[in-house]
């Protein structure tokens, strides 16, 4: 049996719109339960605390899953300009901002060699650069405070990255040596063969394609460093210098007694915003299949 | 151009090893010593960072926990301006009668760090599953599944407490009237309900990350090997983003130990059912014993250490993974056995 | 290590030179009426050379005393007058981190007694009452003259006896008889020791010993272990704050409620946040056979011993503490003044009817414990009286636990 | 019976212009050895992985024995796959590589590992059972691909281009094993290869595929006689096929000093279609050298490859308009030297004629 | 001037028993294309990257020109290789992976992007320069990563497999650009292949490798003619060489019918090391159907594999002690069938002879 076709005969027209697979159809509604499930376990709490942000302070008692009325009162309250919340948005950028960036810096750095590098002891540096970040924070924030007392660092941003970024630097440390190791060796060293230093094949090959692994770092850095509270509450005393979190820990009721419940949350909700922005356009960088076809 | 023949000895007359693998040559000692050059440079920003924030803080703090209280004038009515040298006595007292409290707290830790992370990482990897899905509004769920985490933690307590409170949502939605704040068991599934809520996404985002390095072929292969969902999932994926997994369970049992806020906001301090380490620490620290404070600090660090070790050390090859284990006895003793008796008889 | 420089050393402490004058820093929680901050710009436009910065501390109480201590530790000078509230003053005059005070240059004998008390240990004045607390009963006017009663109940028998009447007629539905502050915290040390007080008994004697394991004291703690036991106080009170409690009442779930002035305003407020909104009044606390006494609450301004210019800290803690600050602070911030004249001022009780029932409360008013380690006692306090209201621990045995524990606590005092 | 059918089967990636495979209709029967060639990027993969359930199907429908499994998920389609790029399992060790389809078709662990190691001593890879791929030669890895394959008994094999990174020495041997093995078990076989001989040697039939098309498919000896068209003839055999532009002229084809007698069904052919040119095609083992005699014409050697069997002698055969590149293949213990003139003859039963137009075969 | 030496070089792997590559000694002249071949597995692409600086050299030095490289970092050594598995940037496009290299060195970007198209062009990847490596078949891939390397002008190429996943006419082209740009530019090439052909066509020398130790080093046609031993012998050349233990008896040696002349110097030589016994060695080209004359012996055809150009006949030599299986390559146009019985001869120009015990060639 013998079948013939003709090699130069013009090609039919690209076919059109791929027939949606059939199967795929039928498969998706569990996978459709599962992010409901997931997404309703996650946002019901959030929106609890939405709602009780939009109630008026005198009905924070309610459950009405509606606010009735909607006040935005709280938010008026967080906003307002005598609270200098946005100030210390402003503050809270700037340090988990720094935080990230040195924090991710370093972190590579140290992710690179002990991913890549042969040396001995590296288990025991790498046991040792989490056992630093052990011990309870409650404990060494007295000690602490005595040391940028002495070195006048109270009331400066240093104050509040470097201790933040301490906390950062293992986890960061961590992710990213699981993450570089991942990457087949290979590539590194076709980097190399074409002429790259080893920082070179290092930035132009493996960091773009750990991005995941970084921007997972990244969010996860900005986020710690974004709610670290005790340092910062400690180390400052300024309102002008004071964070978001530290802000928010200073908000009273009207009265001694009262809780501020519905600025607090209405607070809450607006720290959040900025990650979840963040979340957003950092996210669109975690996806899969970057090495794909890179080696055999 | 040199045609010479250089003519060798097959196999079988192979018996001089020119280097045998005890004594590595001139070069691949250089290379280590290189590298370890390297590495030392690139560590040191890391370590100096530390050395900075924590090293000096943990000493003091280590330190201090070697002195008791000062005492009280009894003439003057003033707290004497010298604190005693008292030793060992601060971590003695864990033998003693405020033993109990102590033993108490590390069991809470103990119990609420094995249940919070076990959850988290069963609820982390289901998140990362969802996240990792093609789907659209892929980067809303995403987002939305990092929330809780993104809350900073004493707003996500008083969130909580304001859910478990007497007359709140929780006890609205749920049947029967449950009193969350009060000693019991409640008090400490209230906790880790929260904590669990607030921290899952934490896992989920980083076996996320882990899951986009595994290679599309790998699942292939697996898949025409037979494997159904639920077996790929186990076989393939979970070995395969075992490091990033291994490296959230880490960190979450590392934090999840020193617990400290989300009992404190939530249920309140010296709640026997739910206090922990950090909060026994935080306690005593607040009553001007910095010196008993200090040492159940520190004995929770020895605790936290001893947990990371034992966890870097059974588990962490996959994460640190020094060079391929050595050869089994067995196949060493295959692969001294001649390998080939090249031609001699076809 | 703690440690001061202020003080000299043996026999009683002197007043500090008070010396220097410059910038300070005043460090309080926040007020969000922002009648502080007005009285501090007052002050900073008229000494522009001595200018008073507002430093704030965190909302929680715990977290303001521990930022506090931890500032001492340091001996850094950032703070200059520090608000204090009154249960710290024992502990952080023993520690000499604040400054004593000569006491004659304040109007001290204008201050209602047990107020001013509230500033000293072992008789030398280390803060200046700024301003100050006391419980009150609320009750529901409604539901009393629904069965006919007219007057508030002055002792534990009557408040019971009401309550039968009341619970049983239709309109108290839900309702519950009594409840206070019993969650595990400060509350419960206040309710406990007023329980223990309006009993007839005492925390602590005159010298400052404990006396818990009394008969008046088992008494006071009965009541409340009791109420539990018989459903008077609602299960649900265990878990009660000011704020919760103050949840039920406005909803008009209980009868009766031991509750601070500030829930006047609130409960009285008609934008349909409060059920109660005109249907009750407030009276001073029952107590076991007459009336009751309450605790003391209130926050006093001293001068930490760290701080530079002494002498402005002085003059403004003078100036924050005048009579005229301490009723702007009522009128603005709903803060009950030292002063004894500002509760007869007829402008302020039409503002506050409420003044008359407080000022009557304060006067019969006990001072918390002044001890040292009131961190440990009050600790210690809680932790017994909450194990016997939840029926964990027997009421005698938890009282004589607490004494032994209390004795402990006080021991070098 | 045909146990896989491609029924008309289209696949286009998403984002491309052109499908990779373009209708492919083929039927391959049970038991069957189908060889699959192509160029580079023709679709000989993505044909696979379409009938292995691991890309979507575009148009068309494909059926393993009775059942349409268009639309089944590659676990139900029992069938296993030696992937071009190995994809093992990183985290197993060999053997559990090998072992892994066994396991999950819950195969008694003392059969698994008779039956892996049965595979491991066929693949020469007893000594690497514990190690992990990452620590394997190219070679090792592809021979622990292809042993995760041949563990099994499944309905159908998919093997692409399973031997390229072994040696001669073992790809003659693993060829020659798997092979017996698809005969004793009678697995339907689909085969990509780029070798000539493997395809020439084991397929029962061979598939040509070019761009997505399929061209032909025939016996492996149909295939090198008589080549469909143009593509399958310069495609097949190695060196490949002389192509060239012969001008018609009565009953031969002339080119510079070449004629070459054409056969009459395919003058026929030529002449139904109009042409006054035609195609031919001459294998390099057809050309032989000789004297100066009949039906020979000189061309000049440029070049000589010997391969110890073989010689290669690349020579250009005079055309005023366009000279033609010539390889013959020749007795390596007679080869011309480079820049010498010779004389070579076609052996004239061995000229293929195909269409100009349509690069279609001519006659029979 | 030898440009890359070898040194004694050894490599062991860690965890590793015994060493991947062992004392290997090498001199490599500068212009030279060295093809490097060995069964898998035998340390070929541990050689290469120790040339690269990949891999760390355990002892030896190895040189590039003068210097001693064995410390130096990869990218000091100004080589360009060829992965055996491709090791593509995912992340560049086609032409991007190409041209790094370049862009790394800073040559101006028209001079890049002239020297990534004549590349691409050269390896038909033309259409496919904006595309992700991800998106490319198998052999596609494989050409990107000859066109990272040929677009350099390095002092040496490293090719470990290049074309192993190309179809037989890309390769065939593939292979005479790269033979033809290696002479224009004259850099020392060091290529791994397992294909024959490749190995005798386009290598100055031919280096064998088995188990990490070089065997022998020599241009094909030596290597073919005179391999140097038992191991060589039987690797170069397909079908492999039949090799049997023969009986020495006088200026013969004989296996059951079959009697082979040996020349005198392999006679001495194997009387020197008093062996009684020989291995013969015959290249199937060597055998031949003959009548049952002089020097024939009989056998039984088993198999006849048909190439189209070429028919390989399995038969067994009858020998009561133990059969010999044989194989002849026999003009497809005069094959015997499976089961008959014929005479073989053997040119006795073409007799390899070799040491029993030491498996070293006897005589010249
Ligand atoms: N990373 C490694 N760790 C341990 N052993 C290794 C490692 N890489 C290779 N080997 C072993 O070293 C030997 C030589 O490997 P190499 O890759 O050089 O072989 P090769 O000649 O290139 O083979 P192939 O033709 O199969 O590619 C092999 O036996 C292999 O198993
Ligand atoms: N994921 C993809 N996206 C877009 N195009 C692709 C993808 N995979 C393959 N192609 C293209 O489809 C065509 C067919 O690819 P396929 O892998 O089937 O080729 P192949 O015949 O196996 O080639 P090779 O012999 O090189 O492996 C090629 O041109 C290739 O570039
Ligand atoms: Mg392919
Ligand atoms: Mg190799």
């Amino acid at each position: 049996m013998t079948m013939l076709a003709r090699p130069e005969t013009p090609r039919h027209a690209p076919t059109s719109a791929p027939v949606p697979n059939r199967r795929r159809k039928q498969r998706r509604w569990p996978l459709r339960l599962a992010v409901t499930g997931v997404v309703v376990f996650c946002l019901a709490p959030f929106f609890w605390m939405v709602v009780s942000s939009l109630r008026r302070s005198a009905d924070i008692f309610d459950k009405t899953p509606v606010p009735t009325p909607v006040s935005l009162e709280n938010y008026a309250a967080v906003l307002h300009p005598s609270q200098g919340f946005l100030r210390s948005l402003l503050n809270s950028l700037i340090v988990a901002g720094t935080t990230t960036v040195l924090a991710l810096v370093i972190a590579t750095l140290t992710a690179y060699a002990m991913a890549r590098l042969d040396f001995p002891f590296k288990r025991l540096v790498l046991t040792a650069i989490i056992a630093t970040c052990m011990f309870p924070v409650v404990s060494i924030v007295v000690p602490l405070l005595k040391l940028f007392t002495s070195w006048g660092w109270i009331n400066t941003y240093q104050a509040l990255i470097v201790p933040s970024m301490s906390f950062a630097l293992p986890l960061a440390v961590w992710i990213l040596t699981a993450f570089f190791r991942q990457i087949p060796a290979e590539l590194e060293q076709a980097a190399m063969i074409d002429g790259c230093t080893r920082s070179q094949a290092f930035r132009k090959v493996i960091l773009p394609l750990a991005a995941p692994g970084v921007f997972t770092t990244a969010i996860i850095t900005f986020i710690t460093a974004w709610n670290e509270f005790i340092i910062a509450l400690t180390m400052t005393n300024r309102a002008s210098m004071e964070t978001a979190p530290v802000a928010i820990s200073k908000f009273v009721g009207a009265t001694e007694f009262e809780i501020p419940f519905g600025s607090q949350m209405a607070a809450g909700v607006v720290v959040t915003v900025p990650l979840v922005v963040l979340v957003v356009v950092f996210q669109r960088r975690i996806v899969d299949g970057l090495t794909a076809g890179a080696v055999k | 151009m040199g045609s010479e023949t250089t003519v060798r000895r097959p196999h079988p007359a192979r018996t001089a090893e020119p280097s045998g693998p005890g004594e590595p040559g001139r070069t691949a000692r250089k290379r280590r010593s290189e590298s370890m050059r390297l590495g030392t440079l690139l560590i040191a920003p890391t370590v100096l960072v530390l050395a900075v924030v924590v090293a000096f803080p943990t000493l003091d703090a280590i330190r201090m926990s070697l002195f008791g209280q000062p005492g009280l004038d009894p003439d003057t009515g003033f707290v004497s301006d010298t604190e005693p040298f008292v030793g060992l006595d601060n971590y003695a007292t864990i033998l003693t009668d405020a033993g109990a409290r102590f033993w108490n707290a590390f069991a809470n830790t103990v119990f609420f760090t094995i249940t919070s992370v076990a959850l988290e990482a069963v609820i982390g990897v289901c998140m990362a599953l969802i996240m990792h899905q093609a789907l659209r509004g892929r980067a809303l769920v995403r987002a939305s599944i990092l929330i809780p985490w993104a809350i900073p933690t004493a707003i996500v307590a008083l969130l909580w407490r304001w859910i478990f409170n007497a007359d709140g949502i929780a006890n609205a939605l749920l049947p029967g009237r449950v009193l969350w704040t009060t000693e019991g068991i409640q008090a400490m599934v209230a906790v880790i309900v929260a904590d669990v809520w607030k921290t899952a996404p934490f896992v989920g985002l980083l076996v996320l990350a882990g899951l986009q390095l595994i290679p599309r072929e790998t699942h292939e292969a697996a898949k025409v090997d037979g494997a159904g969902a639920w077996r790929r999932f186990w076989s393939i994926t979970l070995p395969l983003v075992k490091p990033a997994l291994l490296v959230a369970l880490l960190f979450r049992i590392l934090d999840a130990l020193r617990v400290f806020d989300m009992p404190y906001v939530l249920i309140g301090p010296r709640k026997s059912s739910v206090e922990t380490l950090s909060m026994l620490a935080h306690d005593e620290a607040s009553n001007v014993r910095f010196g008993s404070g200090a040492a159940y600090a520190v004995l929770l660090f020895l605790f936290v250490v001893l947990v990371a070790f034992a966890f870097v050390k059974l588990l962490g090859a996959d994460v640190v993974g020094d060079a391929e284990p050595r050869p089994t006895r067995r196949a060493r003793r295959k692969a001294r056995a001649p390998r080939r008796a090249e031609g001699s008889e076809p | 290590g703690p440690a001061g420089e202020g003080g000299n050393g043996d026999g009683q402490p002197e007043a500090g030179e008070f010396e220097g004058r410059g910038p300070i820093n005043y460090v309080a929680g926040r007020d969000v009426t922002g009648t502080m901050q007005d009285i501090i710009d007052e002050w900073n436009a008229e000494n522009p050379d001595e200018e008073v910065t507002y430093v704030e501390l965190p909302e929680d109480p715990d977290s303001q005393r521990q930022q506090i201590i931890q500032n001492a530790q340091t001996q850094a000078d950032t703070y200059g007058v520090i608000n204090v509230d009154n249960v710290w003053t024992a502990e952080f005059a023993a520690n000499q981190w604040l400054e004593p005070l000569p006491e004659d240059e304040f109007p001290v004998d204008e201050m209602l007694e047990p107020v001013a008390e509230t500033a000293r240990y072992q008789d030398q004045m280390y803060t200046v009452p700024f301003w100050t607390d006391a419980g009150l009963l609320y009750y529901r006017t409604d539901l009393l003259d629904e069965a006919g009663i007219d007057e508030p109940p002055a002792t534990w028998t009557e408040l019971e006896q009401q309550c039968d009447q009341v619970l049983r007629l239709p309109e108290a539905d839900g309702v519950s008889c009594y409840a206070g502050q019993f969650e595990k915290y400060e509350g419960l040390t206040v309710n406990f020791a007023e329980a223990v007080q309006s009993a007839g008994g005492a925390v602590t004697g005159e010298d400052g010993t404990p006396t818990v394991d009394t008969a008046e004291a088992r008494e006071g703690l009965r009541f409340l272990v009791e109420g539990f036991e018989s459903g008077l106080i609602p299960e649900a009170a265990i878990t009660y704050q000011e704020e919760e409690g103050r949840q039920a009442f406005q909803d008009g779930n209980l009868l009766f409620h031991r509750q601070w002035p500030y829930q006047y305003a609130l409960a009285s407020a008609d934008d349909g946040s409060s059920d109660v909104a005109g249907a009750f009044d407030v009276a001073p606390l029952p107590g076991a056979d007459g009336p009751g006494s309450s605790s003391l609450g209130g926050w006093n301004l001293g001068v930490s011993v760290f701080a530079e210019n002494k002498a402005t800290a002085l003059d403004f803690v003078k100036y924050m503490t005048s009579k005229e600050n301490q009723r702007r602070n009522l009128e603005d911030a709903t803060l009950a003044p030292a002063y004894a004249e500002l509760y007869e001022d007829p402008e302020l009780v039409e503002e506050f009817p409420y003044l008359p029932e407080l000022r009557e409360s304060i006067e019969s008013a006990v001072p918390r414990p002044k001890v040292v380690r009131y961190g440990d006692a009050t600790a210690a306090i809680q932790d017994y009286a909450y194990a016997a209201i939840t029926g964990d621990a027997d009421p005698e045995q938890a009282l004589s636990g607490l004494q032994e524990r209390l004795e402990e606590i006080t021991g070098g005092q | 019976m045909a146990i896989v059918s491609y029924d008309k089967v289209t696949r286009t990636y998403p984002g491309a212009d052109r499908p990779a495979v373009d209708g492919l209709h083929l039927d391959i029967d049970d038991g069957e050895f189908l060889v699959l060639v192509g160029p580079s990027g023709c679709g000989k993969s993505t044909s696979l992985r379409m009938l292995a359930g691991l890309e979507d199907v575009d148009a068309g429908t494909i059926f393993i024995g009775d059942t349409d499994v268009t639309d089944l998920p590659p676990k139900d389609r029992d069938i296993a796959m030696v992937f071009q790029n190995y994809a093992l399992y990183p985290h197993m060790s060999v053997a559990d590589n090998m072992g892994f389809a066994l396991k999950i078709a819950k195969v008694p662990t003392e059969e698994r590992h008779r039956r892996v190691l049965e595979a491991a001593r066929l693949l020469d890879l007893e000594d690497y059972l514990d190690r992990k791929p990452k620590a394997l030669s190219g070679g090792q890895r592809q021979r622990v691909a292809m042993g995760r394959a041949i563990v099994r008994q499944p309905r159908v094999f998919l093997m692409d281009e399973p031997l390229s990174n072994l040696d001669a020495k073992l790809r003659v041997q693993t060829r020659t094993q798997i092979a017996s093995l698809q005969r004793r078990l009678a697995v339907t076989t689909v085969y990509v290869t780029h070798d000539q001989v493997e395809a020439m040697t084991m397929g029962d039939r061979v598939a040509v595929l070019d761009d997505g098309v399929l061209q032909q498919c025939a016996p492996p000896r149909e295939l090198y006689d008589r080549p469909a068209n143009v593509f399958v003839a310069g495609f097949i055999g190695s060196p490949r096929m002389n192509l060239g532009q012969f001008r018609l002229t009565g009953d031969v084809a002339e080119r510079g000093a070449a004629r070459v007698p054409i056969g009459r069904v395919a003058r026929h052919a030529a002449a139904a279609e109009g042409a006054t040119t035609v195609t031919v095609g001459v294998r390099p083992e057809a050309l032989e050298l000789t004297g100066s005699g009949d039906g020979a014409f000189p061309a000049e050697v440029t070049l000589v490859e010997e391969l110890g069997s073989d010689a290669y002698c690349h020579a250009v055969l005079d055309d005023p308009a366009e000279p033609m590149e010539l390889i013959a293949r020749l007795d390596p213990r007679a080869v011309p030297a480079a820049g010498q003139r010779v004389h070579l003859r076609i052996r004239p039963e061995e000229v293929h004629v195909f269409s100009p137009t349509t690069g279609d075969r001519l006659g029979g």
